[in-house]
């Protein structure tokens, strides 16, 4: 029988850890923020807040992540962020009469609030991919424990 | 340093560290080699005026080596003789290459010459952008407004793989493991 | 010219791997490699000779950023395909675990109960 | 009315993010339920924008090169007529038979997803957003071959998946290419590109024809690219199969290569004499090999291979004739090997086997099941009066009119064989002595009898009145594939 490590990781990682979290998540929201001016957008913003669970997770094992987020509130922001992709569209359809028409005055160039609604939909994407890849990866994290417990009870029994 | 110049020398290393991918028996190495090549891959495209997609493209390297080491490597790393193929065999697969290879170079002579590129829709893009969108950044008022279509497709396709794989991972009740899967917790 | 006949050498490589080699988790790295080569030759359509990125910053005259901006097109266009290529990467590496459960082994000739 | 257009995406995406989210706490009966009046709508927008012409529908208010356009003409409409049609019965039909699988959320999730992307491959005037819709479809296809998670399944799956990864590549770079030398994505855009500045013998364009064939011919199955088909049709669930064969291979194997080769790039001698050989020895492998078949799926899918060769050679014919003789065949074989894929797996389901030498005298324990799928194998088999004499006469007629007389003699050939092996099929599975392992078998219950029977119906009145299913649906979609200029200058405006 296989049972959760409660270690993790050596206590360099953890500490380095512990200092990274915070900078990854806010330069994540920095970039979705930000990506209608400066390079970047709601895909890489997105990943990077993935990448900052994932390291949790392997620093200090699946209990701890899932106390922060839990794989099931994670599947639900996955499907919300979905929905607000798709909802966007339709009030775009609404409004302009075309699917995904960007209904938000245009603002000034260079201000944050500009270019409609890309800041919401850079938003969405990133709800969307963040959660999305951290919970598959939980998934095939507890997967390959069992793969691997399981090839070592078959080389006991041996 | 010339541009150009750099890039042939990225692209060649690009190559070997392929090569070196695709030959090497230990499978650690093999991923790691890979990784190689998605940074110096980023780098590239940093050289060719692209920040939007170095970004990605290192964050992606980072999450896919994460996936593949985590999931596939550690499970097991054992090298996989390959069969001694005969030479005629290799002989034909190169010869057949060869040919795609000729056929390939053929092709893209006849492409617009590099470095000067038709831009017959970019044009407008880069013209009418700044006021019809009010992005400053053109390529995410392509992605997220000009074609904002592709990007909704490429959000499902994210989705459906997503999906597709919590599918497959899923528990099932044919088998018994009562110790198994506590995968479809999280769904 | 000699760049996009390099990069067709890096899709030939990843051919290679995905055609010959007989390891599951090769033969996923070698549709990566792929991926890799396709993103870049698109990427390298849209470069303008001493082009800068199409991002335009507040000290920058907008006449002569829409003669040396690069072609965004293909960078959004890529921006779609990578994210594609993680998602089938997440798919194929679940579906390498899972059959790395049934059978015991990566090797795909020995994961052959199927006629072809 | 153009606004209902996107909604053929929009709307089945929706159903399955909120069967994901309502799924959580109903986990039986709303995925289903909700699924069938998903799949109801789409028939229902279908209706209301049947027949009223050609509709154009700017995403975002971009006029057509500069944004996305979604184009329904004819031959769209056609093909969503297909899609759809044979989405709703695999509905009706999985509704009871998904039950064995115990959890079934996901697969309307993904069934749904496989709908959207196919209705916005069918719908779409862009080739890289056809692209993406593609990936949707064939990565939502992966995962659902595999939803058994058994050995065989997951093996199948993963092939496919190789398979279909590599012809994604090819095609992306295809697609590249084609910007490079025009400069832009549009379908009509490029069309008309190429037409004006006289492109159709640039090297550069051969060599994304040649990515197109190889990557669009993986999707299709036809035979130097066919090795994922039988594995991936005989080792998913059946309503899986319908799909897969009955529209799956058709919407992203031929109608993308109709709508590339005829609409964007321009169909030259060379390609037509590509699809015509990759045709011929696709009807000839896919009837050997159906022979030496004892799984029923495998003879289904080889059968699959060999009629998608039928339709092959009918567009690389290319007359006018040639081209009505393809459609309808197309629209035929959707009916019937869908039948035969349904008939199947309630074969399957109840006997527990699905080997010709294991069965044998079902004609008294299951009547409709048998009597459907004997219609089935007549059509298939080109009998009169069923459909797929008709659609196999015309295209024999048109290979004689143009002058391919080998190329008729192989095609009557190749009906011949069919015959024979469904006539093996029916004898082992329907007719003949009853075997010991049919003793309890009961008739199928109603909502799988439901699609068999309505193809059936279909199959027959097909037949009868193949000459207004001709005037009415195919010759409509024929003029949009044999006229160019129509498609570029409806698209543009000009």
């Amino acid at each position: 029988m296989y049972e959760e490590k409660q270690s993790g990781m050596t206590f360099i990682v953890k500490t380095i850890t512990n200092l990274m979290i915070g900078f990854m998540l806010v330069f994540g929201a920095y970039v979705v923020l930000y990506g209608h001016i400066t390079p970047g957008g709601g895909f890489p913003g997105g990943v990077m807040i993935a990448l900052a669970y994932i390291l949790v997770t392997l620093a200090y094992g699946r209990k701890v992540v899932e106390s922060m987020v839990s794989g099931v509130t994670g599947s639900i922001a996955d499907d919300v962020g979905a929905l607000v992709i798709l909802i966007l569209g339709f009030i775009g359809l609404i409004i302009g009469g075309t699917f995904l028409f960007n209904f938000l005055p245009k603002g000034t160039p260079f201000s944050l609030f500009s270019a409609g609604y890309i800041i919401i939909y850079n938003l969405a994407i990133m709800l969307k991919v963040g959660m999305s890849l951290y919970i598959v990866f939980l998934a095939l994290a507890i997967l390959q424990r069992v793969v691997t417990t399981r090839e070592e009870n078959k080389g006991d029994k041996k | 340093m010339d541009v150009i110049f750099l890039l042939h020398l990225l692209l060649t290393f690009m190559i070997i560290g392929a090569f070196i991918t695709v030959e090497i028996k230990n499978m650690l190495s093999a991923v790691i080699s890979i990784g190689a090549v998605g940074f110096a891959l980023s780098m590239t495209f940093l050289f060719l005026g692209a920040p939007d997609i170095a970004i990605t493209q290192v964050i992606v390297e980072i999450l896919s080596l994460i996936l593949l080491i985590r999931a596939t490597v550690n499970v097991d790393n054992v090298a996989i003789e390959e069969k001694g193929e005969s030479v005629f065999h290799n002989r034909t697969a190169l010869i057949f290459v060869g040919i795609i290879l000729v056929f390939a170079w053929i092709a893209f002579k006849s492409l617009p010459p590099f470095g000067e590129p038709l831009m017959r829709v970019s044009n407008y893009y880069l013209s009418n952008g700044l006021t019809l969108v009010g992005a400053t950044n053109f390529v995410t008022s392509v992605i997220l407004d000009f074609r904002a279509y592709d990007t909704f497709g490429e959000a499902m396709v994210l989705f459906v793989s997503i999906s597709g794989a919590f599918a497959i991972l899923r528990r099932w009740k044919r088998e018994q493991h009562k110790d198994f899967l506590r995968i479809d917790r999280e769904h | 010219m000699t760049l996009y006949f390099l990069n067709f050498v890096l899709l030939i490589i990843g051919l290679y791997a995905l055609v010959v080699k007989r390891h599951i988790v090769k033969k996923i790295l070698g549709v990566a490699i792929m991926e890799y080569a396709v993103n870049l030759f698109l990427i390298l359509l849209g470069f303008r000779k001493s082009g800068i990125a199409p991002i335009l910053t507040e000290d920058m005259d907008l006449r002569t950023f829409i003669h040396t901006a690069v072609d965004p097109l293909p960078q959004a266009l890529v921006l779609t395909s990578i994210v594609i290529g993680l998602g089938t990467l997440a798919l194929m590496v679940a579906m390498a675990i899972r059959l790395y459960e049934r059978y015991g082994t990566f090797d795909m000739d020995e994961i052959k109960r199927l006629r072809g | 009315m153009s606004y209902l257009l996107p909604l053929f995406t929009a709307i089945p995406i929706f159903s399955a993010i909120l069967i994901l989210i309502i799924g959580k706490f109903d986990k039986k009966n709303f995925p289903r339920i909700w699924s069938l009046l998903t799949s109801l709508s789409l028939l229902f927008i279908l209706a209301v924008i049947w027949d009223k012409g050609t509709m154009i529908h700017e995403m975002g208010g971009w006029k057509p090169p500069f944004g996305v356009v979604l184009v329904k003409d004819n031959l769209s409409q056609f093909m969503l007529l297909i899609v759809n049609v044979v989405a709703f019965l695999t509905i009706i039909y999985s509704y009871v038979y998904m039950i064995k699988f115990e959890d079934y959320l996901r697969f309307f999730t993904l069934f749904l997803f496989m709908l959207a992307g196919m209705n916005g491959v069918v719908l779409t005037g862009d080739l890289f957003n056809l692209f993406v819709f593609l990936e949707i479809a064939s990565i939502a296809s992966y995962a659902l071959v595999g939803y058994g998670v058994d050995a065989e399944e997951l093996e199948a799956s993963f092939k496919y998946l190789i398979l279909g990864a590599l012809a994604s590549v090819f095609i992306l770079f295809g697609i590249g290419m084609i910007y490079s030398v025009t400069g832009s994505v549009n379908m009509a855009d490029v069309a008309r590109f190429i037409i004006v500045n006289n492109l159709s013998k640039n090297n550069a364009l051969l060599m994304a024809t040649g990515l197109f064939i190889v990557g669009f011919g993986l999707k299709a199955g036809l035979v130097p690219f066919h090795a994922w088909l039988p594995d991936a049709h005989s080792s998913a669930p059946a309503p899986i199969s319908v799909m897969l064969s009955g529209v799956l291979i058709k919407v992203l194997g031929i109608y993308a290569l109709i709508r590339v080769f005829y609409s964007v790039i321009g169909i030259t001698p060379v390609v037509s004499n590509v699809f015509i050989t990759m045709g011929v020895i696709s009807m000839l492998v896919g009837a050997f090999m159906g022979f030496g078949q004892d799984d029923m799926k495998r003879m289904f899918a080889f059968s699959s291979i060999s009629q998608m060769g039928y339709i092959a050679v009918g567009i690389g014919i290319g007359t006018p004739l040639a081209i009505i003789g393809a459609l309808f065949h197309l629209l035929n074989h959707a009916g019937f090997k869908s039948l035969l894929f349904f008939s199947s797996g309630v074969i399957q389901n109840s006997t527990g086997t699905r080997n010709l030498s294991e069965l044998g005298g079902l004609r008294e324990k299951m009547p409709v099941t048998s009597a459907a799928s004997v219609i089935g194998s007549l059509s298939i088999a080109g009998v009169p009066p069923f459909n797929g004499f008709w659609s196999k006469l015309i295209i024999i007629l048109a290979a004689f009119s143009a002058g391919y007389f080998w190329l008729g003699g192989i095609l009557v050939l190749t009906a011949f064989l069919t015959l024979s092996y469904y006539l093996r099929f029916q004898k082992n599975v329907i007719f003949g002595e009853p075997a010991s392992i049919i003793k309890n078998v009961r008739e199928a219950p109603f909502m799988m009898i439901l699609p068999m029977v309505v193809l059936a119906v279909f199959c027959l009145l097909a037949g009868i009145f193949n000459s207004w299913i001709i005037n009415n649906i195919i010759i409509p979609a024929q003029s949009i594939i044999t006229n160019q200029l129509v498609y570029i200058s409806s698209v543009l405006g000009m």
